[in-house]
């Protein structure tokens, strides 16, 4: 790629950026953010913030992958794929973080369960994957192990 | 300033796969920096895609998600068309990033 | 007695003289070892920290304390001079033949 | 006892010039001529210091591909995901979107920034900087010595009046990442061009083997001897292919650094005491290194963990 390209297009972003938020700033309305749900310290606090009493089932349709030992609990790639219908959102929890809630992914109108995103991990924990659909939360679980250390790469 | 936010948009089969990447140091609060003391709490709170006037795709973001949050995710859309990436932090501060589907 | 006395003072005197010497000459040992090893790029990075908190404790008082720290400095500090010698004579040891 | 050292050192580059050539009988030949009249035979022959060189990177390599058969040699460019296919997924997926291409549009913004007399970055660098990165670290003729990337920014932005940045990380590395991205693809191929040339080669060579710091480790201890095998929770990167991806975006920094903030931060892990950025010892390891590298290609910057 050469610079001239790249240019260009970092030019067509911005200016296009800057165009979208003179057109779209007075309609941003940003959600609620859940400050309880994402404060909470427990894990079982934490999905009651915020999601009350929904019921919660265990379900093979959601697909949750992640790596069975990070490589390094800073950066540990997470991806859910779902097939179950009328998907609302998808939540991520780390049962062993300080704080186990780490998203809320709110799947709008058009678009797939299926997202990916890099969380966190303080320490070895059960990664949790809520998916929120037709009232219930569909529920996949799996270990990630974090071990410590500093001479690779 | 506002946040900077990297979108990859690419059209396959009626579906679009979105990637984002925002510059933040997503401070936990629980950090301490070389003298000891706490690093405040700064961190990405939301982000939002909005496609055609709608948003098709938000997420409410907690300390857990790493540094430089990255997320991906699919929707059905169509190449030659603008789909947007706005972002929000803890202080308040925003970034916005249009991006042509591929 | 005065004789004693003055006798008392001198040996109080110099005792405490030795005292106060002795870490600070292992400090200065310790720093110059300390000084040749990275010169030659084989420093440890313990050793500094040593001597530093050698002369902590001297400045408070506890001399027993600095005197072990210092030694225990000048020792890492000719151990890596010892690394350094070797490692100028033995590094192509283990090269893949 | 510097001199002393250092004059160890020649005695053992002039024994390892005499060992390293593989035809035996042209040495001995020279060894009696050189016994006889050492000054008039030495400047007659003139040696290939390339050639030896090279000689030393057959080994090298062939010692890593042995070591791990299943891995390409051109594979060796991706660090330690060479040779751990379960590492290898989430670092593909990482690379998929990593997090220095903000710091690479960042360099580019840098990089293109005049300075205060109106050149830039791109008048000081061949091919206006632009796919260059694999020719670095170049040995210098006229200043003989180990010419860096790093360090050319910097001489770049003093020829032309403005202050050196820091290195190691910041400014200066973000401008070498998209220097090294612009490069991407290309096969490194770094040079000994003379006898002081050589030195430096061996000067760092004698670096990557010397065992140094408290825990008395040499570079080729954990990257070449038990490359591979764990240390703690981490697998050991091979030496081969170490510059190829720098700088990198370690996970554990958070942020990009030069590949002397890793030589530093390496040492630290052993208890020595590191370097200054951009030493001598420095800039000769990384051109040893690269040589020992060369035939791979950029693929700078990279993310490790």
């Amino acid at each position: 790629m050469t610079v001239s390209r790249r240019k260009f297009f970092i030019n067509l972003g911005k200016s296009a950026g800057y165009l979208a938020l003179i057109a779209s700033l007075p309609q941003i309305a940003w959600a609620k953010w859940n400050k309880k749900a994402f404060a909470a310290t427990n894990l079982d606090v934490a999905i009651k913030e915020k999601f009350g009493t929904l019921a919660i089932v265990d379900s093979n349709e959601v697909k949750l992958k992640a790596p069975a030992i990070a490589e390094n609990g800073a950066v540990v790639p997470i991806k859910v794929k779902t097939d179950l219908a009328n998907v609302k959102s998808i939540s991520l929890l780390v049962k062993d973080n300080p704080y186990p809630l780490v998203t809320t992914l709110h799947i709008g109108p058009g678009s797939l369960a299926d997202i990916q995103i890099r969380i966190r991990m303080g320490k070895t924990s059960e990664v949790i994957a809520l998916v929120e659909a037709d009232g219930k939360l569909h529920r996949a679980k799996q270990l990630v192990k974090v071990t410590i250390g500093g001479c690779g790469g | 300033m506002s946040i900077k936010v990297k979108v990859k948009a690419k059209e396959k089969d009626g579906i679009v796969k979105a990637k984002m990447l925002i510059k933040h140091p997503m401070e936990s609060g629980l950090r301490k920096n070389k003298e000891g003391i706490l690093i405040p709490v700064h961190h990405l709170k939301e982000v939002k895609a909005e496609y055609q006037g709608v948003v098709i795709f938000q997420a409410e973001i907690g300390v857990g998600v790493a540094k430089d949050p990255f997320m991906a995710f699919s929707f059905k859309g169509t190449k030659g068309e603008l789909f947007s990436v706005s972002a929000l932090d803890s202080k308040g501060e925003t970034g916005i990033t249009e991006t042509v589907i591929k | 007695m005065n004789k004693i006395k003055i006798g008392l003072l001198v040996i109080g005197l110099v005792g405490s003289v030795v005292w106060e010497a002795t870490p600070y000459e292992l400090i200065k040992k310790a720093e110059m070892i300390r000084l040749k090893a990275a010169e030659v790029g084989f420093e440890w990075s313990t050793t500094s920290t040593l001597i530093a908190e050698a002369k902590q404790a001297a400045k408070d008082g506890n001399y027993e304390l600095a005197e072990k720290l210092a030694a225990e400095a000048i020792k890492q500090a000719e151990n890596s001079l010892k690394q350094a010698e070797f490692a100028a004579v033995n590094w192509q040891d283990s090269e893949p033949k | 006892m510097k001199n002393t050292i250092n004059l160890i050192a020649l005695i053992i580059s002039l024994i390892i010039l005499a060992a390293c050539s593989d035809n035996s009988a042209p040495v001995s030949s020279a060894k009696s001529k050189f016994a006889e009249k050492a000054k008039p035979v030495v400047a007659k022959e003139q040696i290939n210091y390339q050639q030896k060189v090279d000689q030393d990177i057959r080994r090298f390599r062939s010692f890593f591909s042995n070591k791990f058969p299943n891995s390409d040699l051109g594979e060796f460019k991706d660090g330690v995901y060479a040779i751990d296919p379960a590492t290898r997924e989430q670092w593909l997926e990482i690379e998929e979107f990593p997090p220095y291409e903000l710091a690479i549009d960042e360099g580019i913004e840098f990089f293109e920034t005049p300075f205060t007399n109106g050149k830039s970055y791109a008048d000081c660098f061949e091919n206006k900087g632009e796919s260059v990165r694999q020719n670095y670290p170049y040995f210098d003729i006229k200043s003989s010595q180990v010419i860096t990337l790093e360090l050319a920014i910097n001489q770049c932005r003093e020829s032309n009046g403005e202050k050196p940045l820091e290195y190691g990380q910041g400014e200066l590395v973000a401008i070498s990442s998209y220097m090294a991205n612009s490069s991407r693809g290309l096969v490194f191929d770094i040079k000994v061009p003379n006898e002081m040339a050589y030195k430096a080669y061996m000067n760092g060579k004698q670096f990557f083997y010397s065992k140094r710091g408290q825990l008395n480790f040499s570079c080729a201890d954990c990257h070449l001897k038990i490359a591979g095998s764990s240390l703690r929770a981490d697998r050991l990167s091979p030496a081969i292919g170490h510059p190829t991806g720098m700088p990198v975006y370690r996970s554990a920094w958070g942020e990009l650094g030069s590949i002397g903030h890793r030589y530093r931060e390496c040492n630290k892990n052993i208890r020595a005491k590191p370097l200054a950025y951009q030493s001598e010892a420095y800039r000769n390891l990384e051109y040893y290194q690269t040589l020992m590298s060369n035939g791979l290609v950029v693929n700078g910057p990279s993310s490790r963990k």
